[in-house]
């Protein structure tokens, strides 16, 4: 029972990765820091979202797991966000 | 796996004889079953506490003004009695037991997935249970918040109210871990050949119990880390004078709470979907709706939480949202009534105690439920909410719905536990003395309740005495009902005959193997139907 | 009686002990989720206060331990790539390069946090009870958010410990060394939550 | 057929009862087949079980007509409902005021009442506020029912139809004598009320220090200042008047002067006045200033 299935990720893969988050890390700093207003916090979240579907699908090699687990990965994001936004239903309307 | 398939002399799990001796054997066991049983035991005795906590509530109540205790100590006995009940009985209650014993044999396991994580788990909730009953001892004074832990009054009252939600998050880690170690056990060892649709019933309502476990009780546990911390460093998130915002804790607290019901209701259903086609020797009308439904409910009711809060200042929206929301999650709990209901029909009905008690709990979920949408509808809830109308709905549906599953579990497993039956006349009278007291006890509290005599009163207006004098007295029988059901099981377990290893025909795997089973559960390999409900 | 030869097999079945990996992570998603709520609901309602009060954390600290944190994510799963190419040396080194980046993030945050502390900032201070309710509760759900996390930190590395030592005596080798995918899937939850942490803290002003 | 006491009587007693009309429909029905089925289909008439095979059009039936039930119970709970949350223009406001464990109206004019009094057929806008924890305002007879949130501003509103008194409970748990926070409202005539409220006193406004001290921390909770027994003794007078202690069943006679008070408020349970309970009061050792204290202090000598 050896672990045979689980994919071995490339050591210059993930220094790829980890490139483009840093560089992402760098763009929100930098988008932030210009004044867009109510836009700034859409933004850094996005980039967020972004960096962490890297990390999640690369770094946690989610990409090579079975449909199942990215099903429910998935599912408990969109879990939560049900929650914030009912949970909302109540403070926006207020 | 590499020994030789010698065959093996059976010893039953009780029997078996490991590395520790004596209570050692039990305390450090990893056989699920065992394990079962200790929180079985755990439970039975935090079960005692909390009804002698209830019938002092009665007796209390039974004339107004002071009869045998203060105010305050009402408060502390009602808060003590809802902890108790709410988190260290009914929300591990069936799950930890029945799910512990018999989810591995039903789908033809040795054991859970994690066996050392299962004793761990059962470890911290004695841990938990200890802090809940420190809380009672310690200094400052019982807690007197009311299992809900309102704020602000929970960050301002001087009780042990820290000592009490550190012990709520305790037992809410130990419910978290049983729940993970189900569902890997689900997924990962089920018999080969074992799809998910060729699962009993009960497992699928335990796997989506499991999420419920997994995924809400973290939320609470977060809530209560802050309402600590908030007590500890004056932190202003729920207490207005401070800054906070008291309904945020409200909706923190039914994210969790509202699911936590489920908990409660799901795993009770799924015995009672096991039950009904073994004393009807019919398969169950529409495996397919009752395993689905186990899972809309599931998923369903992570959304409703806010019908808790209708009156709370919420926005109009919110408001309709949530009802809209808590009359659709209503629906998949009449199909599974429909359904276990038609199963009966040209059936070949056994009249034994495991299956009245199934027939009372139908009858006792549908007053507490069709109550449920009387509480969900915003108009009728503005009339109802936080009066006795609302521990009439939620007593009917826990112990008439919990609690009388329990018993139907605990009647149709027992042979195959013990390997020993009970009393089958006694079980009967004691189900019926149970019956009527119960329902004396909470239906006058339905009354009242519309009349407006709101919950967690300590002293009430004359008008409300006869229906409380009925209801004490429905109380005291109840109590005689349950000492003789346990008077039974304990004199079976002790002395009853030896039952047979398939007394009531059952067709699931469990009646496959000797009664009580041997360590591993499976000395054969198991023979996996393609329908577990095949009678033929 | 005798000894009874009833063999308990050494049952391990790696997907099931990454299932259950994966299952503990989304409890722990849930529970700082639980903190993004509230943070959520605070932040629309003192908007301001919270732009105002972000001023005052250190955009240069946050980002220098986002990148430390991403570094050791990366490392941590480069001790993975190693193991499964049965390189032990090379495993090692990196477990031993993310545990350095996380005494690094922790020292920062410790010079953080003592910064704050110096001025009188800290849960239960005077100072604490001065603000007004926007940065009252900005510096609450500051402390204990990253408060949180840092203790995440703290056992993240006590399991990578674990996962060192184990790696040096070949307890965890090639075929069997799912404890460090494991530990390392840990580690990589607690980047994923600084992620969404440090624009929320530092780079909303 | 509803009686009238306020105008939503009608939309939630008929909500009520067509929900627990379809309720005990279901409830006699399923009952009645589960009955019906043991007696029929009872091993003893020795009978084989008929294995029947699932049904898709029975499925969807019976999930399609609860769901239509169901939406329907919510829509008249809904229509009941919408009422309650739109206020006429014309209402008359009044402010009720929750505390540990008392209410209080407050009427335009800086009147303050302990009853809530109202003309008949006229809109009334109650707005609702706390002092201190959660309350909950509920008129069982009008239907209406609202949370007190501190900081928060919640209100609900009715038109009695009927005169009378109607019982007004607190609802929310808040704590040892929740479940003494009762008051009335009083229906009467509009000529009655306009003499009541004309009668009713202007709350004089007290500036005293010691005062909002002593609402601030929540003294007044259990501490009255008129005399009557709340959960501790009563401040009235109490300044130079003698105390019978009973400290841990040693009984002692003091006079209360500004050493008494302080070790009263700073270590309640050094001194207890007999007849009282140990440890309800807790210390206020470090939330209460010394120079508070003696503001406190002063107040109380006046306070006769
Ligand atoms: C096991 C626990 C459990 C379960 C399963 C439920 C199930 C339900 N509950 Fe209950 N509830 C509690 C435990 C539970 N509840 C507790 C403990 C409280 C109080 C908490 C506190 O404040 O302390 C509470 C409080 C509570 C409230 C808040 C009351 C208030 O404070 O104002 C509401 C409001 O909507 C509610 C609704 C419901 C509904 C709609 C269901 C539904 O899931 C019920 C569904 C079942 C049926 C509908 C019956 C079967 C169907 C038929 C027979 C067919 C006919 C039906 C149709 C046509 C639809 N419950
Ligand atoms: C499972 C939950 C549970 C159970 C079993 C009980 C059992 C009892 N309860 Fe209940 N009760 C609560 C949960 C429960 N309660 C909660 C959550 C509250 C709210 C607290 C709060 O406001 O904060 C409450 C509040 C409450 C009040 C209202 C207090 C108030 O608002 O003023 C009263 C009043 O009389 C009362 C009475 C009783 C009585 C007489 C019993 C018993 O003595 C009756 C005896 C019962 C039986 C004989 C059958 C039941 C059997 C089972 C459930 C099986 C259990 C399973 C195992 C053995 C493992 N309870
Ligand atoms: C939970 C209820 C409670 C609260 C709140 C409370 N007290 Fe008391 N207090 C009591 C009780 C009960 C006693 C009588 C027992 C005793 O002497 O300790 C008492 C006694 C006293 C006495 C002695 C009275 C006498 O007649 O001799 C003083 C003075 C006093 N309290 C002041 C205060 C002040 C000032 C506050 C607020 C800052 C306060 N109390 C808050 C319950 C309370
Ligand atoms: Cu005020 Cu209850
Ligand atoms: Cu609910």
């Amino acid at each position: 029972m050896a672990n045979n299935t689980t994919h071995t990720i490339e050591y210059k893969t993930l220094v790829k990765i980890l490139l483009i988050l840093l560089f992402l890390t760098f763009i929100t700093i930098s988008v932030t820091s210009i004044h867009l207003g109510a836009l700034t916090v859409t933004v850094a979240l996005l980039i967020a979202g972004a960096k962490a579907y890297l990390v999640l699908s690369n770094f946690m090699h989610l990409k090579y797991e079975s449909l199942l687990l990215r099903i429910l990965v998935a599912m408990v994001f969109v879990l939560f966000a049900l929650i914030l936004v009912i949970t909302f239903i109540d403070y926006a309307f207020r | 796996m590499s020994n030789t398939t010698e065959k093996i002399e059976y010893v039953s799990y009780l029997d078996h004889q490991g590395k520790y001796k004596g209570i050692m054997s039990w305390l450090m066991a990893t056989d699920h079953k065992r394990i079962g049983l200790l929180y079985m035991y755990a439970i039975i005795t935090f079960f005692f506490i909390g009804v002698l906590l209830g019938l002092m509530m009665k007796l209390e109540l039974l004339a107004p003004g002071e009869t045998i205790m203060t105010a305050k100590m009402y408060n502390s006995v009602f808060t003590l009695h809802g902890i108790l009940m709410i988190f260290m009985v009914v929300i591990p209650g069936l799950s930890a037991v029945f799910g512990n014993f018999f989810l591995p044999i039903l789908i033809g396991a040795k054991d859970v997935a994690f066996p050392k994580l299962n004793r761990f788990s059962w470890w911290i909730f004695i841990v938990g249970s200890i802090m809940a009953v420190l809380s009672q001892l310690l200094k400052d004074g019982p807690p007197d918040t009311g299992w809900t832990f309102y704020a602000p009054y929970s960050t301002t009252t001087n009780s042990n109210v820290i000592m009490a939600t550190a012990a709520a998050f305790v037992l809410g880690f130990s419910s978290i871990l049983t729940g993970l170690n189900f569902i890997v056990t689900i997924h990962q060892m089920r018999a080969p050949g074992m799809k998910f649709f060729h699962m009993p019933l009960f497992p699928w309502a335990l796997y989506a119990t499991a999420w419920i476990q997994l995924l809400a009780t973290p939320v609470i546990g977060i809530t209560l880390l802050m309402l600590i911390a908030e007590r500890a460093f004056q932190i202003g998130f729920f207490d207005p004078a401070l800054g906070g915002d008291p309904l945020l804790f409200q909706h923190l607290f039914w994210i969790y709470s509202h699911p936590a019901v489920y908990v409660m209701m799901l795993p009770a259903m799924g015995v009672i979907t096991e039950i009904i086609p073994t004393f009807c020797q019919r398969q169950i009308y529409g495996y397919k709706a009752v395993a689905i439904s186990s899972l809309a409910i599931a998923a369903v009711g992570f959304l409703v939480w806010g019908h808790h809060m209708y009156t709370s200042g919420m926005s109009d929206q919110a408001r309709w949202f949530f009802s809209l929301l808590t009359f659709i999650v209503a629906v998949p709990s009449a199909i599974k009534v429909f359904n276990w209901i038609t199963t009966m029909y040209k059936g070949s009905i056994d009249v034994q105690p495991p299956f009245l008690y199934a027939l009372a709990f139908i009858f006792l979920f549908i007053i507490g439920g069709t109550t449920g949408l009387l509480l969900g509808s915003v108009a009728t809830n503005v009339q109802v909410h936080d009066t006795a109308f609302v521990v009439a709905h939620f007593h009917y549906i826990i112990f008439g719905g919990m609690g009388f599953a329990f018993f139907a579990a605990i009647h149709y497993w027992f042979p195959k536990m013990y390997g020993r039956m009970y009393d089958i006349k006694l079980a009967n009278i004691s189900l019926v003395i149970k019956f009527i007291g119960f329902n004396l006890l909470y239906f006058p509290q339905f009354i009242i309740g519309v009349q407006g005599m709101p919950r967690r009163y300590f002293d009430y207006p004359e008008q409300f005495q006869p229906a409380q004098v009925i209801s004490s007295v429905g109380g005291f029988i109840l109590a005689f009902g349950l000492f003789l059901m346990v008077y039974n099981l304990v004199k079976a377990a002790k002395s009853g005959a030896v039952a047979p290893a398939n007394p009531w025909k059952g067709s699931t795997l469990e009646w496959q193997i000797p009664s009580p089973p041997s360590l591993e559960n499976f000395d054969e390999a198991p023979i996996i139907k393609v329908n577990p409900y095949d009678y033929k | 009686m005798s000894e009874k030869t009833v063999h308990v097999d050494e049952h391990r079945d790696d997907e099931a002990s990454k299932l259950g990996m994966w299952l503990f992570i989304f409890t722990e998603l849930l529970l700082f989720g639980g903190l993004f709520l509230v943070y959520s609901v605070f932040r629309v309602q003192y908007h301001e206060a919270f732009h105002q009060s972000s001023l005052e954390l250190s955009v240069t600290l946050g980002a220098l331990n986002t990148v430390i944190l991403l570094i050791s994510s990366m490392t941590i799963a480069m001790a993975l790539t190693a193991m499964q190419k049965n390189d032990q040396k090379r495993a090692l080194i990196f477990i031993g390069i993310t545990l350095f980046c996380a005494a690094l993030f922790l020292f920062n945050k410790y010079f953080e946090w003592g910064a704050k502390f110096h001025h009188g900032l800290y849960p239960g201070s005077e100072l604490m009870a001065l603000l007004d309710r926007g940065h009252l509760l900005y510096f609450s759900l500051y402390f204990f958010m990253t408060g949180l996390h840092a203790l995440h930190i703290v056992i993240g590395m006590t399991l990578l410990i674990v996962c060192y030592f184990q790696v040096k005596n070949k307890k965890i080798n090639n075929k069997d060394y799912v404890l460090l995918e494991n530990g390392a899937l840990y580690w990589h939850l607690v980047d994923l939550i600084w992620i969404f942490l440090f624009p929320l803290m530092y780079l909303i002003s | 057929m509803f009686d009238n006491s306020s105008n939503f009587v009608q939309g939630v007693d008929s909500a009520f009862l067509i929900i627990t009309g379809i309720s005990v429909f279901f409830l006699v029905v399923l009952t009645g087949l589960m009955i019906y089925f043991v007696i029929k289909y009872n091993r003893k008439k020795g009978k084989p079980a008929v294995q029947i095979k699932d049904n898709s059009l029975l499925e969807i039936t019976w999930i399609t007509i609860p769901m239509i039930l169901v939406l329907y119970m919510f829509y008249i709970g809904w229509e009941g409902f919408i009422p309650m949350r739109n206020v006429p223009k014309d209402a008359m406001e009044v402010t009720a005021i929750g505390s540990m464990w008392k209410f209080e109206f407050e009427y335009k004019g800086n009147k303050m009442s302990d009853t809530m009094v109202v003309p008949i057929n006229k809109a009334v806008k109650v707005n609702l506020a706390s002092k201190d924890v959660l309350h909950g305002f509920s008129v069982p007879g009008f239907r209406i029912k609202e949370d007190m949130v501190p900081q928060k501003d919640n209100y609900t509103w009715f038109i009695p139809g009927k005169l009378g008194d109607f019982d007004i409970y607190c609802t929310v748990y808040c704590g040892l004598n929740h479940s003494y926070m009762m008051s009335l409202i009083k229906v009467v005539s509009q000529e009655e009320f306009d003499m009541w409220l004309k009668a009713l006193p202007v709350k004089k406004a007290d500036n005293s220090l010691g005062l909002k001290l002593l609402e601030k921390n929540g003294c007044i909770a259990c501490h009255s200042l008129d005399g009557s027994k709340v959960v501790g003794p009563s401040f009235k007078g109490i300044y130079g008047n003698m105390r019978n202690l009973n400290t841990n069943g040693i009984k002692k006679d003091i006079k209360v002067d500004d050493a008494y008070i302080k070790t009263s408020i700073n270590e309640p349970d050094a001194q207890i006045v007999d007849g009282y309970p140990k440890g309800l009061m807790k210390s206020y050792k470090g939330l209460i200033s010394d120079t508070e204290i003696e503001q406190i202090t002063q107040y109380l000598k006046e306070l006769k």
